[in-house]
């Protein structure tokens, strides 16, 4: 045991300490306060129902300021220093992959929120699992099922992709590029941007004469914002277009001037999923912050789902030989969660796919696959 | 004012040697002060066995490996400012691009070892190489220009070799970032840990051995001359550019090894990460809070920045506030210590142990002329002509 | 006679530092030139910076035109018509000539005022005509110099303050600014000038005053100060005045200059 | 412009004939520099004689900062040769230069102003290759012969002090002193007595002469003309960047060009 | 090889950025070349612009142009204290390299201030006709640019002959390359000094609302403009308003010229080429001002 067992772990009074490093502040500040927002949710409403093995959850936070140096020395802290028992992951891919490594070198369970890119289980971590229903690059996997399925005179010929160079992000745009150019759909722009680019003038204008067919970007918020409204800006209409995290946000009708219809999305959530443990989630949420949870909110509640209920069956948590079970609970059970239930590979990647959001009617709804749809998809979308 | 005549006993003459030989003056007043000086001496003597105790010590009174990779994070905060500190302190030309070298050292570091197979610390060795070679071409562009437009330059070192390591993702790993092999894979965590404070503080005392011979050494003389005047050293025999390009290329010898350490020891590497304003911000910040004359300058500025980050983060907890913490050090010491703590202290101990000495002179032109002739001065109707006097005297 | 710029025991320093000067008096009437000679370092420059403000004097009183001004910044001082040229290079080095020059009357809201002194300041010093459009930085040190004196007539002030207005200047601009000197002295301008070259500045001076280590040594007519061989010897070096006078230094024989 | 050679025997009073003289220190041929329309240097060939003390004279403007900054490298002329004790020197590195023995000083009076008056003259001590660069800056030797020049020149007392809380006049004679350190064969110096108390100037005249003696050459650029005439061996006169007359001090003294040009009588 | 039409639109989008380029870097050039100031946070204070025409549409409704009453006149003030209380105390001779750190300081400080008080959110101001444009032979030209291009215009314009034709101008560089001699013949060094900071600031204020009509905010974004504004001034002679403005344009058009080839991010790298190439070979710059090498 290279860090004490001394915790007084064991006895019923003691909290379960829960610790957790995020982006509070610096670049990932606005994902990451929606994580911090679902897993205190999450400690909440466990805690109203008498906690985990009777034990109440306390969550100790700190902020890595979106840093990756910051992000180790949190974890350092937490496990070496502050002792916690269960430590779970922080926000963003690029941060993902260090802290999962401290926690993987002092053997704890690391279950994580984000960090959905593929590179993030390649890395050979036996301890890490990823708490949602799918890895970036089969975000969009119905999508490209729908489209190959089209007639060959409807499907798109030409597709332009944009994604901001971050593993995130560009996962998603290229595990559909990599499907559809395997159907014999034609890529005529790939652009790669920088996270902190602001100006999309140029992008546009290679992607509107290009004229391609479709439109993906593989976007974080606001780059998807400001590549709309460039492409808006340039009069540019597509067949469909498809970004990734945008279209999803609450603002964002109102950012790109409610020229929103026909607007594709992959979503891992949606607050009208019907699985039980998601009623009661939605409902208590929106009592404690005052609105619905987002993907975020609800990502960072799986992530607590998938460790109470490791708790609960192992019946331990606290450093040391305690780890090594819960990490082979998760591995060879299955968990109901916000989400849905969740099963992982021996890489710690969810067996999942997301669904397919649609702007229709002034609305976002699930329009993919077809037994969860709530509308049906339009295609071609309609003039932006 | 002494009179003509005392020149006469001029240097050369009574060496009686040809016309090249170097003028050796008469005999110097002794330096005033000697007791302090070897007071000074002393301290500082006991406080490096001190410090070296301190540090040895530091691994067995940690009480958990969190303190001891805090203490990680100091020393190589203390080998990057002291790295820097050879260009910025002896030249005073201001690199905020360090941070680059850093980099630039630990992905070599993990290249070397994840492309080339090179065990680690060979690879660390050849990195180390790498960057000061690298230093060469680079020093060569940067350094032929001056002051703030050096800055500039420095700067964008950074922001081209981030681009750069972006870009290139085929090679680097892009924003994907590159994972360096542990050099030491069986090790637990905390051994790994302890381990590396040692090597880091073994490449600090390095550092700063090198940094001291460089200091009272003539070669430190002349990187000091050029940074009060780089056009008057280069005319007094100094061949500057070849002086700052060769300090330039130590520095970042320095900094690669130190950059390079880190990546061993830290794991991963991510372009924004390694190559950011902020590391170099850092370095100079740490630099100049210590003194960037002082030997343990950036040392005492590496103890103090890492602290206060520590410090302002728990304060400051989830807000950006820390930043503005960060700024308002920065700032006041730019205002009120610019010469830096190490200088403020000796300042103050100074004017304990020495009066206030002015710069001008004590004694009348007439006192002077009495005190160094006695007699009446030779006026010019008994002065023999120079030649004369040159002639018996040669 | 009333001083038209008086320093009563002014005690005045760099920093934190000793006093450079320690309970120093000097004045100056309406229409004289007092000559300021001493070693180096005697503190002769901060005499003058104390009397245009640019230092302020720990004790002691300015007083100008009878009135107090002290602890007022040069500013002030300009406005009390006290103008002060400043010792080694003070040429705005990235402005051309004329913009130097014509700085020199930032003061003067008159147009036509600064028309006539620029066309007289171009008269006087060729250079200034010449180089008009160049940048002063540009020119060589001596014709540094020269603008910089220019810029100083601009205005037309009741005490001058010279730092040694003829360094590096050759010997006919020397001349020149040694008429200007005079030609301030006749208008009725109290002239406070500090030169090295003290046997020249002695000659045109009304009195001398020798200043070591901070204090006035001795001060008097110039004259009498000129034939002092003491004082020669100490301060103002070289030969007398006459190849004739006592106490001359050693110059060798073959360079004594033919009168 | 060979002027110099056979106005030898004319200075003979000072009588060092030590076998050096009639050899060239300095000599530039057709040296030109233009700085936009203004002809700095105008195709001025000069010599200048080893073993004496040379003096540079000529108005504001003539061009002789210009022939200093050529001569030592600081600034490239357009055309035209310099060499040194007959090795050319016309391209080379300002340190390179001054390493074959050339020092100067600056007509604006250079000092490292954040140094101490002692390290000041330390730093211009010579090094020889880059071992001796390693060695420490502060011998004993070094010391000594830095604090002796600091003798001479009468600013002893401000060793410790920092040279940017110096007057003018103490600026300018830590400045040779630090040229002087630096034990050059041949020494140019742009307006020493600028701003240099008299009494002070006599010890500077002869502390040249001093040194001449011992071998050393000089060039001096000075508009102090009882320094020149006193202290010169030989006269060289610019107008407009080209030499118009050289010779003894007796001979330039009447001399009608230099006398219009310059001297202004 | 591109089409004629995406070139055109290229050329189009570059000159409109190139505008906006121009008239971010004119306040760095009236510090750098004409102050001696290395303004570090002159890109902090932009988004500190930006923020507040952000804030001031989403919160009380007014056109960001309309904002501009306010902090172009408030920003002035703040640099007149900045300077008078902060730069004015740093000591001559180090000023270059200490106004670096100062700024650099004041720089983190503004991040941290604008990350406390908005949050790290990305923001952008939404407006009415922030995607309206119109067509200009084939090409199209959004509105929200031209009214940024337009900004930027009548700013340099307004700086240019202020700095060339009024004696503040001239006292200005006089107070700045000799304060004493400056002093001494009746210039209020310390309120021409302050004037010009301010000025600068004010420069930044309206380059701060350009900036907001058509990207996106967020506090750490001045980071990402430092290089490119450095570059601009530098290429263009440090020091000379038309120097910057030309440079700026040129670099604008290339840079969006470029990213037709190589992509976004190596296009970025035009920025830093010319740098090297400038200080390699015109160390100058390419359009007068001062020697950046002696700087
Ligand atoms: N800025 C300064 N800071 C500290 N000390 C200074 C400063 N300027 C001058 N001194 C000191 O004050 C004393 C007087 O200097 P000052 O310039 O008045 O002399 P000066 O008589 O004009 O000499 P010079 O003839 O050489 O110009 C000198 O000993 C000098 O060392
Ligand atoms: N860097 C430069 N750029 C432009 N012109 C210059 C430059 N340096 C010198 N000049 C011009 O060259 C000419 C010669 O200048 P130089 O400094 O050599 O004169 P000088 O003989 O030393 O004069 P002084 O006796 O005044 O020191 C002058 O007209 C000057 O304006
Ligand atoms: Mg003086
Ligand atoms: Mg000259």
């Amino acid at each position: 045991g290279c860090s004490g067992d001394d915790g007084g772990s064991g006895s019923t009074d003691d909290p379960i300490v829960v610790g957790i490093s995020l982006p509070l502040t610096g670049d990932f500040s606005e994902p990451g306060k929606g994580v911090q927002r679902g897993y205190e949710a999450w400690a909440k409403i466990t805690n109203d129902k008498g906690g985990v093995l009777g034990r109440q959850i306390e969550l100790k936070i700190l902020d890595d300021q979106s840093n990756a140096d910051r992000v180790v020395a949190d974890y350092e802290q937490l496990i070496g220093k502050d002792n916690v028992d269960i430590v779970v992951g922080p926000f963003s891919t690029r941060l993902v992959v260090p802290a999962a490594r401290v926690a993987e070198e002092y053997g704890m369970l690391f279950v994580e929120p984000a960090g959905a890119a593929n590179e993030v289980f390649q890395q050979g971590f036996k301890n890490l699992f990823y708490a949602a229903p799918a890895v970036a690059n089969d975000h969009y996997n119905h999508l490209a099922e729908y489209l190959l399925a089209l007639p060959a005179g409807q499907r798109p010929t030409t597709v332009a992709y944009a994604a901001m160079d971050d593993p995130f992000a560009q996962g998603t745009a290229y595990g559909l590029k990599a499907k559809l150019e395997a159907g014999g759909v034609r890529t005529v722009v790939n652009e790669v941007y920088p996270p902190n680019t602001t100006d999309f003038g140029s992008i546009a204008a290679k992607i509107a004469a290009a004229k391609a067919d479709m439109v993906v970007g593989g976007s974080q918020y606001q780059d998807g914002v400001n590549l709309i409204v460039a492409l808006q800006q340039l009069d540019y209409q597509p067949k469909l277009a498809a970004f990734s995290t945008a279209p999803t946000s609450p603002e964002f009708a109102a950012a790109i001037g409610n020229k929103t219809e026909g607007i594709l999305s992959p979503t891992g959530y949606t607050q009208k999923a019907p699985y039980p443990s998601n009623v009661e989630f939605v409902e208590k949420y929106t009592a404690q912050f005052g609105s619905a949870p987002e993907e975020d909110e609800a990502n960072a509640y799986t992530t607590g789902q998938v460790v109470a209920a490791a708790v609960t069956a192992v019946g331990c948590a606290e450093q040391g030989d305690c780890q090594k079970k819960l990490v082979d609970w998760v591995r060879g059970n299955k968990v109901e969660t916000v989400v849905g239930p969740l099963t992982w590979d021996a890489t710690g990647k969810p067996q999942g796919a997301h669904m397919i959001q649609q702007w229709v009617g002034g609305q976002i709804q699930i329009v993919l696959p077809a037994e969860a749809k709530e509308t049906n998809i339009v295609y071609p979308k309609p003039a932006w | 004012m002494p009179s003509a005549s005392e020149s006469l006993t001029s240097p050369a003459t009574s060496t009686g040697t040809g016309s090249t030989a170097p003028a050796v003056p008469p005999s110097p007043v002794p330096p005033a002060a000697g007791g302090p000086a070897r007071l000074g001496r002393l301290l500082q003597a006991v406080a490096i066995l001190v410090l070296a105790a301190a540090v040895l010590s530091f691994p067995a009174l940690a009480p958990n490996p969190y303190i001891l990779s805090a203490g990680i994070v100091v020393l190589n905060y203390a080998v990057l400012s002291t790295s820097w500190n050879f260009v910025g302190g002896f030249t005073g030309y201001i690199s905020l691009g360090h941070g680059a070298l850093a980099g630039l050292g630990g992905y070599a570091t993990g290249l070397f070892v994840v492309k080339a197979g090179l065990p680690s610390f060979v690879a660390l060795a050849a990195a180390a190489l790498l960057v000061a070679a690298l230093a060469v071409p680079i020093g060569f562009a940067a350094l032929r220009v001056r002051g703030a437009s050096f800055v500039i330059v420095s700067i964008a070192l950074v922001l081209i070799l981030l681009l750069v390591f972006q870009s290139w993702a085929s090679f680097t790993g892009g924003s994907r970032g590159l994972v360096v092999p542990r050099p030491f894979p069986g090790l637990l965590r905390p051994e790994h840990h302890r381990v590396f404070f040692y090597l880091f503080a073994a490449l600090l005392a390095v550092a700063l051995l090198a940094w001291w011979l460089i200091d009272r050494s003539r070669f430190g003389l002349g990187l000091k001359a050029i940074r009060e005047d780089e056009d008057k050293a280069e005319s007094l025999g100094t061949a500057t550019f070849a002086a700052k390009l060769v300090v330039f290329v130590i520095s970042a010898g320095f900094t690669g090894l130190a950059g390079g350490l880190y990546a061993l020891w830290f794991g991963d590497l991510d372009p924004v990460f390694q190559f950011s304003i902020l590391t170099g911000s850092y370095m100079v910040l740490m630099a100049l809070l210590g003194g960037v004359r002082n030997l343990f300058g950036p040392l005492v500025g590496a103890l103090v920045v890492g602290i206060a980050l520590e410090y302002f983060k728990v304060e400051f907890g989830n807000t950006p506030l820390h930043l503005v913490a960060t700024g308002v050090l920065l700032a006041l010491v730019v205002m009120f210590m610019p010469d830096g703590i190490l200088p403020a202290v000796g300042t103050l101990f100074n004017r304990f142990l020495r009066p206030t000495q002015s710069s001008i002179r004590e004694v009348t032109a007439a006192e002077l002329r009495d005190r160094d002739g006695g007699g009446p001065p030779p006026q010019s109707t008994e002065d023999p002509p120079m030649s004369e006097r040159t002639g018996t005297t040669a | 006679m009333a001083s038209e710029i008086e320093l009563v025991d002014i005690q005045a320093g760099y920093g934190r530092a000793a006093p450079v000067l320690r309970g120093l008096s000097v004045s100056v009437e309406p229409g004289t030139i007092v000559c300021l000679v001493g070693p180096n370092g005697a503190g002769k420059s901060t005499v003058l910076k104390v009397a245009s403000g640019l230092l302020k004097p720990r004790s002691g009183r300015i007083l100008v035109g009878g009135v107090d001004v002290t602890g007022q910044g040069p500013q002030q001082m300009l406005a009390a018509g006290v103008a002060h040229v400043l010792q080694g290079h003070s040429v705005f080095r990235e402005m051309t000539v004329a913009e130097n020059v014509l700085l020199g009357g930032y003061t003067i809201r008159d147009k036509a005022v600064v028309a006539e002194r620029t066309a007289f300041v171009r008269d006087l010093f060729p250079v200034v005509a010449d180089r008009w459009r160049t940048l002063a930085g540009l020119l060589s040190g001596g014709q540094q110099k020269q603008v910089e004196f220019a810029r100083s007539l601009m205005v037309d002030p009741k005490v001058v303050l010279l730092d040694e207005p003829s360094m590096g200047l050759d010997p006919k601009a020397t001349s020149t600014v040694f008429e200007q000197v005079v030609r301030m002295r006749d208008a009725g301008t109290a002239v406070l000038l500090v030169e090295q070259n003290a046997r020249r500045a002695l000659q045109t001076a009304d009195l001398g005053c020798v200043l070591d280590l901070g204090r006035v040594h001795i001060s008097g007519p110039a004259a009498q100060l000129l034939a002092d061989p003491q004082l020669g010897e100490l301060y103002l070096g070289g030969r007398p005045a006459e190849p004739t006078a006592t106490g001359g230094a050693a110059a060798p024989d073959v360079a004594t200059p033919g009168g | 412009m060979t002027g110099i050679r056979g106005d030898d025997g004319t200075t003979g009073v000072r009588g060092h004939d030590d076998g050096t003289t009639g050899v060239r220190s300095l000599e530039t041929v057709g040296l030109t520099k233009a700085f936009g329309g203004v002809l700095a240097l105008d195709a001025a060939t000069v010599a200048f004689q080893h073993g004496r003390v040379n003096a540079l004279i000529g108005p504001n403007g003539s061009g002789k900062t210009t022939f200093f900054n050529c001569v030592t490298g600081m600034i490239r002329p357009d055309s035209g040769r310099t060499s040194y004790r007959d090795r050319d020197i016309t391209r080379k590195a300002p340190h390179a230069i001054a390493r074959a023995g050339v020092g100067r000083t600056f007509q604006l009076c250079r000092v490292f102003p954040r140094m101490s008056a002692l390290d000041n003259v330390l730093a211009a001590a010579r090094t020889t290759g880059p071992w001796s660069q390693l060695r420490g800056a502060r011998r004993g030797t070094e010391v000594d012969r830095a604090r002796g020049w600091l003798t001479r020149l009468g600013i002893e007392h401000l060793a410790d002090v920092e040279a940017r809380n110096m007057s003018w006049g103490q600026q300018k004679l830590l400045e040779l002193a630090g040229v002087l350190m630096s034990d050059p064969d041949t020494v140019l110096l742009d307006e020493p007595a600028g701003g240099v108390n008299p009494a002070l100037l006599d010890r500077i005249g002869a502390l040249v002469r001093e040194l001449n003696a011992e071998g050393r050459t000089f060039v001096i650029v000075e508009h102090n003309m009882e320094l020149v005439m006193s202290i010169s061996d030989h006269i060289v006169v610019f107008d407009r960047g080209r030499p118009i007359a050289e010779g003894p001090p007796s001979v330039i003294r009447s001399d009608e060009r230099v006398l219009g040009a310059y001297l202004g009588v | 090889m591109p089409s004629g039409a995406l070139l055109f639109q290229s050329v189009i989008l570059g000159l409109l950025l190139g505008g906006l380029y121009a008239l971010l870097a004119a306040g760095l050039t009236l510090y750098f070349g004409i102050m001696r100031v290395v303004m570090i946070a002159h890109s902090a204070f932009l988004i500190l612009a930006a923020y507040l025409a952000w804030w001031s549409h989403a919160r009380l409704g007014v056109d960001p142009l309309l904002s501009m009453i306010v902090t172009v006149p408030l920003f002035f003030g703040v640099g007149v204290v900045l300077q008078r209380l902060l730069l004015a105390r740093l000591r001559p001779v180090t000023l270059t390299m200490m106004s670096v750190l100062l700024t650099f300081a004041i720089a983190v400080v503004i991040e941290g201030l604008l990350g406390y008080a908005f949050t790290g959110t990305q923001r952008r101001i939404q407006l009415g006709y922030g995607t309206a444009s119109f067509g200009l032979f084939g090409a199209r030209i959004a509105v929200v640019k031209l009214i940024a291009f337009a900004l930027a215009g009548v700013a340099l314009l307004t700086l240019y002959l202020l700095m060339k034709k009024t004696t503040f101008g001239w006292a200005l560089r006089a107070t700045i390359q000799h304060p004493d001699a400056a002093r001494l013949v009746g210039i209020d060094t310390d309120r021409v000094a302050g004037f010009g900071f301010g000025l600068g600031l004010a420069t930044a204020a309206v380059g701060g609302t350009a900036l907001a009509l058509d990207t996106t905010i967020y506090p750490s974004l001045h980071w990402h403009w430092i290089g490119p504004l450095m570059a601009i001034i530098v290429v263009g002679g440090l020091g000379s308003v038309p120097g910057a403005a030309i440079a700026a344009m040129l670099l604008g058009l290339m840079q969006s010229l470029l990213q037709i080839p190589m992509g976004t991010t190596w296009a970025q790298t035009i920025f830093y080429l010319a740098l090297f190439a400038t200080l390699a070979f015109r160390p100058q710059g390419f359009f007068g001002g001062r020697l950046a090498q002696r700087f």
